[in-house]
């Protein structure tokens, strides 16, 4: 199964009822995987006029109580910023998945990219926290949309998949276990009487306020505008504050539960390679063709780019000398993993490591060159 | 060069910012802004309307935000220095085509004045959280340049300054303005046309079939030519070489040898090289009582004047505060926070959002000095009291902090006394 | 190379407007090889945003006249596409209607060619009547042909050049393999009224040039409004 | 002991269709708008349709505030994107009843998009545009609906650009039933609204509305009253209409009606359709 197959199963495996989409390359894959499979699935999709009614159409249809996706490319992406936007006011889940490709604006559509990272944190206006996963094989593909579908509806936020077209060309065996065996986070409901149900009324332990669907009589308003517990627009600064402060911290004081990462070879590494995605997986092999020679080279992998293992990382830096960041990009989470280091251990960018993907070289000479 | 005369309105006005800076892109030689409404962005596009079609300049109101900054792009490839007016929700819609611009290294400059958000937010309110937005919120790698004016007479001389920079260095410039500024209605002068200096386009002026729309010179800038001129250029958003033309994997395997033919062709590096290389040239910071400061109040915008009455206070009670003004938020000056991070205690951010440029800020500091964020959720400018608390809280406080410190203010107490602070460790 | 900028090179040269006037504006890539032929400036915009670069080439300089090749119009630059006729911005657009995305691996067009369902978009969906839209929202020159009326089409881009205002030649041209079979499946009827020229399945795809106005063009009606109002102070836009 | 009669409290017949705990309403004096919600929730009364299943969608402007004082299941969306807000909400659980409510800067100048391909596929909505020839809720910039030569903001000189005329935009789109009327023709818009509601499909009922703060005041067209009773006595009503024939000129008269009443297969079905053969094959 291909990258793209698996990353539709496991949208399907997570129920996934909902499907709106604009055709981009090279985002095709999952599209197709998808609707094939909606005549059984009883999911329903509709390919928009543009992404910006795409993800427009998703955050509609969660609210009728579907679980909705939306896959998109590079350019879509960036067309999206608007709505996700809307999905952070709204507090509406939903999945976005973005397959990135190389280069600013269309690039080179079919080759692999990265520059993406920070522009689905920061990409839309105003201030929010998002959860982005990057997997890095097909069977992760399946397994973290899974769980961004959980994700999603644990913390009631838009989850971005990142990926690549290398990723989603790439075949491998995909173990896709049975439904039940299948964990998928349940959507929070409201279960008070009827009138008293407050759409933002949040819950003092974990900051988030329980949902309701379209037709069951709660009669509610919801709005982009900032917004009480009623979901009524008020324009001051307390309410802003009210709203903005809690859709941050809603993310970041849990970020300890949602991050996930791999590591491997760490225990006294001298120097420590975090990567996330396709370029991982040459990280990898150039971490372990490092230890062969001697070099003392550790493996770190954001699994959840977003929200960032800020204090892993800083552990991390107390321990060694370097860190070695490939990305395919001019350096994005190289600067997140800066920051953190604290100044502990300095930071080296591998710019675009990923147009020589398959051979770690300069990922490796990286590595030597922190030796010496 | 100096501004033509005729697109100079000098003079003494009581504007705000919104039209200060209209004044200013007509003086820097704006031909063309292409807008749609929004609060609080369109007292400026009014403006340029009741002005322009005196100066020559054109205005049109297009059918939504896409098409604004489309129209701008094509604008500015037809000759004419061009720019969109712009906030919040629709500053999001354009992220798409900023990258094109920034692909097509097409000069043009946007303002934002922000609000605040996310999503509808407030839209007559303040905010300063797009700042982040600016730098990455379009798709692929690319670099641009933003100001941050906090005064309607900053306002004009930034959209002048704007436009020069995206005139030398071929790049989408961000005026990022907010509300506050934007609706402050102050005294501003427009100087005379011989004082104000104009950065020209530089066209390309050798012989036609030589002309290579990408070819670079020491500085990563190419001379440009206008639509029209007969050179029969062909601009591409794809990745493209000298000549502009798309550099395409062929097939759909993958082909390892072809890859690094398309990263020696490709030109995309030099949309950050151009700027990471002339950052010196560009960067702009306005430094007070740095040379002895046991703590440095970083800030831009709108923020750095209520920072200045905290500074004031602190400063008269004895304590050694400097201020550092951001007058390009993009490129950051990196090594001057750096330099700084060696010598003092600590820095104090305050800034209408919950954190952006406090991690950068936070980065560069390497762990050498505490950083402090005093933020704000928007909607309204910080009071100088937690400004001022913030910074006897950093000259007080013995540890070293493993991460920024989020300072908190008499807002979040007054909104949730206890509620929120008890998740907080 | 493509039939579509063949037609448009033999326009150019028909309408004698020349060369340097005329830019092209797309969102469908080209090999550049193209304009060792064409001789003009081609921008390959982001996708739908090719009208409204084209409307801030025509302001910026009035001298030109952009010439735009749409590929997703009918999705993603509907809107500019409407309100570009609606303000008879002083443009050639050219609608390549391929039926299916053809960047996208050919969704629609997949299976059989014979029996091949008339959607430019998905199956089931009903496609847009573009020159129908086109004269609803004000064009002043509609026109539709397949590819491989290449006189024909010459003969309406050369027109389109020439003619002030917003003309809109919609161009039925599917992968090569499937342009004979529109060709043959298509009735020209000049002035047929827009309403009779929707694509539908097991019907004839209706060709020819529907519509020939007069409207203000957006220069011209800025200039009048502006003048009556503001006398010598106004600096025209001079075309 | 004596009783005094007090004045009871009675329930005004609307009580339930709004969010009386809202009101006061932000819409200025002598606006339409409000016109246009009694008629709409006059309507919804005389459907006596479930409340519970009807969705209000509405997006950014003066207009776009009539979500938040209905009390249906009611979202306030983003800036022209109501439409394909209302697509995914209508898709996702096609026994709803969904309808969007909104000014014609959003509909039909940064929607339009949306506009023309809901129309297109012909997504079972009910669209009710509320257009005021301006962009209110921003101070009165030119709308694509801004009828020439009137005087905007953003059009300081006058409106020199041909307005947009939305029933015909609707019929070449494709929409199924399209209907205008004025905020005054109250009852005839409330029977407009159900019958709209009813249709399969795609429906559009314009209604024109006048801004009395913005439009009017700068064009010196007098108070709110005055010019909603100026529409009214300029409005002809001629059903059946070309749509050819209904641009709006600058205080002329305006042709209402109920103009395109025509079936076509709705989206919903198609995909059905296409599913099951999907299925079969």
């Amino acid at each position: 199964m291909s990258g793209y197959e698996a990353c539709a199963e496991g949208a399907l495996a997570a129920g996934c009822g909902f499907l709106g989409y604009t055709p981009i390359q090279p985002s095709f894959g999952i599209v197709r995987r998808f609707i094939t499979r909606c005549a059984e699935t009883g999911a329903t999709f509709v390919q928009m006029e543009d992404e910006i009614s795409s993800l427009a159409a998703v955050l509609g249809a969660v609210w009728t109580g579907r679980k909705a996706l939306t896959v998109t490319s590079g350019q879509g992406f960036a067309q999206m910023m608007e709505h996700i936007g809307l999905g952070v006011m709204l507090e509406t889940p939903c999945v976005i998945v973005n397959v990135m490709h190389d280069g600013a604006s269309e690039g080179i559509p079919s080759m692999p990219g990265g520059g993406d990272v920070m522009q689905a944190r920061w990409g839309s206006h105003g201030d929010y926290e998002i959860i982005a996963l990057a997997p890095n094989s097909p069977q992760e593909m399946f397994d973290l949309t899974v769980e961004a579908f959980s994700l999603s509806e644990r913390y009631r936020t838009p989850v971005v998949i990142l990926f690549d077209p290398v990723l989603g060309r790439m075949k491998d065996s995909v173990n896709i276990p049975e439904a039940a065996k299948i964990r998928v986070e349940k959507r929070k409901y409201y279960k008070g009487p009827k009138d008293g149900y407050l759409p933002y009324k949040y819950d003092e332990k974990d900051l988030i306020p329980s949902m309701v669907d379209i037709s069951q009589g709660y009669r509610f308003h919801v709005t982009g505008l900032t917004h009480d517990e009623k979901g009524y627009p008020v324009m001051n600064d307390e309410c802003q504050e009210w709203n903005v402060h809690r859709l941050v911290n809603k993310i970041r004081l849990f970020a300890d539960k949602i991050v996930r990462m791999e590591e491997k070879y760490l225990e006294e590494a001298d120097v420590a390679v975090v990567s996330y995605g396709v370029v991982s997986r040459d990280a990898l092999t150039a971490v372990e063709a490092a230890r062969k020679e001697g070099i003392k080279a550790g493996y770190f992998r954001l699994q959840t780019v977003w929200p960032f293992p800020e204090k892993r990382i800083a552990e991390i830096a107390a321990g060694i000398k370097r860190f070695v960041v490939p990305e395919i990009n001019f350096g994005q989470i190289s600067l997140e993993v800066e920051r953190c280091s604290r100044g502990r251990a300095g930071v080296d960018a591998v710019y675009h490591a990923a147009r020589e993907v398959g051979k770690p070289g300069s990922i490796l000479k990286a590595i030597q060159k922190t030796n010496k | 060069m100096k501004a033509d005369p005729r697109d100079v309105f000098t003079g003494t006005y009581y504007i705000d910012g919104d039209v200060a800076m209209a004044y200013g892109a007509l003086a820097a030689g704006c031909k063309f802004l292409g807008g749609y409404p929004i609060t609080p962005s369109t007292e400026a596009a009014e403006a340029f309307a009741r002005i322009a079609p005196r100066a020559g300049a054109r205005f049109i109101q297009m059918e939504d935000e896409l098409g604004s900054i489309a129209s701008v792009l094509g604008a500015s490839w037809a000759g004419q220095k061009a720019m969109t007016i712009t906030s919040g929700p629709s500053y999001s819609l354009m992220m798409e085509n900023i990258s094109l611009g920034a692909a097509m290294e097409i000069p043009f400059i946007i303002i934002n004045i922000q609000r605040a958000g996310p999503s509808t937010g407030v839209p007559t309110c303040t905010g300063q959280a797009d700042v982040m937005q600016s730098r990455w919120g379009g798709n692929g790698d690319y670099e641009i340049i933003a100001l941050a004016p906090d005064s309607p007479q900053e306002g004009f001389e930034f959209a002048v300054k704007a436009f020069n920079l995206a005139e030398r260095y071929r790049c989408p410039v961000m005026l990022m303005s907010d509300e506050c500024v934007g609706h402050m209605t102050e005294k501003v002068v427009v100087p005379e046309a011989s004082k104000i200096d104009i950065e020209p386009r530089r066209f390309y002026k050798g012989p036609a079939d030589a002309y290579l729309p990408y070819k670079r010179d020491p500085d990563l800038v190419s001379p440009i030519v206008k639509a029209g001129d007969g050179y029969g250029i062909y601009i591409t958003g794809l990745s493209h070489d000298e000549k502009g033309h798309p550099v395409l994997e062929s097939g759909n395997s993958y082909d390892l040898e072809h890859a690094r033919a398309l990263n020696r062709k490709s030109t995309d590096q030099y949309l950050v090289d151009k700027i990471r290389k002339n950052r010196d040239k560009i960067i702009e910071i306005q430094e007070e009582n740095t040379e002895d400061a046991d703590v440095v109040v970083v800030s831009y915008g709108i923020s750095s004047r209520v920072a200045y009455r905290a500074v004031e206070q602190a400063r008269q009670e004895g304590y050694k505060v400097g201020t550092l003004r951001l007058i390009t938020v993009w490129p950051f000056p990196e090594e001057r926070i750096r330099e700084l991070a060696g010598r003092v205690k600590g820095f104090v951010v305050p800034e209408i959002n919950y954190g952006q440029i406090v991690f950068e800020v936070d980065r560069c500091a390497e762990g050498r000095a505490n950083v402090v964020l005093v933020p704000h959720g928007g909607a309204s400018v910080h009071q100088p009291e937690d400004i001022y608390a913030a910074i006897r809280q950093l000259l007080e406080s013995k540890k070293r902090y493993e991460n920024v410190f989020e300072f908190r203010t008499i807002l979040e107490r007054k909104v949730f006394g206890g509620g929120m602070l008890k998740n907080r460790s | 190379m493509d039939k579509i900028l063949e037609a448009l090179s033999k326009g150019i040269e028909k309408s004698g407007i020349g060369r340097k006037r005329v830019c092209l504006v797309t969102d469908i890539l080209y090999d550049p090889e193209v304009l060792e032929t064409l001789k003009i400036d081609l921008f390959h915009t982001s996708r739908g945003r090719t009208i409204p670069f084209a409307t801030g080439m025509k302001l910026a300089n009035p001298k030109l006249k952009p010439v735009v090749i749409m590929g997703d119009m009918a999705t993603l630059g509907g809107n500019h596409f409407v309100h570009a006729c609606r303000r008879n911005m002083d443009l050639l657009v050219i609608c390549a209607n391929h039926f299916v995305y053809r960047r996208v691996e050919g969704e629609s067009a997949s299976g059989d060619y014979d029996t091949v369902s008339y959607s430019p978009y998905l199956l089931f969906e009903n496609p847009l009547n573009i020159p129908h839209i086109a004269r609803s929202c004000g064009s002043v020159y509609t026109a539709r042909w397949t590819a491989l009326h290449t006189d024909e089409l010459t003969r309406s881009i050369s027109h389109g050049l020439k003619k002030k205002g917003l003309s809109v030649i919609d161009v039925i041209s599917p992968p090569a393999e499937l342009l004979d079979f529109y060709y043959r499946h298509s009735e020209i009827r000049n002035g047929e009224d827009t309403i009779h020229t929707g694509i539908e399945e097991e019907k004839k795809i209706i060709v020819g040039e529907f519509l020939e106005r007069e409207r203000p063009t957006f220069i011209e009606s800025y200039n009048r409004q502006l003048e009556e109002v503001l006398g010598d102070q106004f600096v025209k836009i001079e075309v | 002991m004596e009783t005094i009669n007090t004045i009871q409290e009675q329930k005004h017949p609307m009580d339930d269709l709004l969010r009386m705990d809202r009101i006061p309403h932000i819409w200025c004096p002598g606006c339409g708008i409000g016109n246009a919600v009694s008629a709409f929730a006059e309507a919804l009364r005389k459907l006596e349709y479930d409340l519970d299943k009807v969705v209000v969608v509405s997006g950014i402007g003066c207009t776009g505030r009539v979500a938040g004082y209905i009390k249906t299941d009611s979202f306030h969306t983003t800036h022209g994107r109501a439409i394909a807000f209302a697509t995914g909400i209508k898709l996702g659980n096609p026994d709803l009843k969904v309808i969007v409510i909104s000014g014609d800067g959003d509909l039909v100048s940064i929607g339009g998009n949306h506009f023309v391909h809901a129309a297109r596929r012909n997504i079972d909505l009910t669209v009710i545009c509320v257009n005021n020839f301006i962009y209110a809720m921003t101070g009165g910039q030119v709308a694509p609906t801004t009828p020439i030569p009137a005087y905007t903001t953003t059009s300081p000189f006058g409106n020199f650009e041909a307005p947009a005329n939305v029933p015909q935009l609707a019929e070449a789109a494709g929409a199924v039933y399209v209907a205008r009327w004025t905020a005054l023709h109250m009852r005839r818009l409330a029977d407009s609204i159900v019958e709209a509601f009813n249709r399969p499909g795609f429906s559009v009922v314009e209604v024109i509305s006048p801004c009395a703060m913005y439009y009017s005041r700068i064009n010196k067209l007098g108070d709110g009253l005055d010019m909603m009773q100026f529409y009214y006595n300029n409005s002809i009503i001629r059903h059946g209409e070309s749509t050819d024939n209904l641009n709006i000129d600058y205080q002329k008269e305006i042709i209402v009606g109920k103009f395109v009443d025509r079936e076509r297969p709705a989206f919903s079905e198609s995909l059905n359709e296409w599913l099951r053969k999907d299925q079969v094959e």
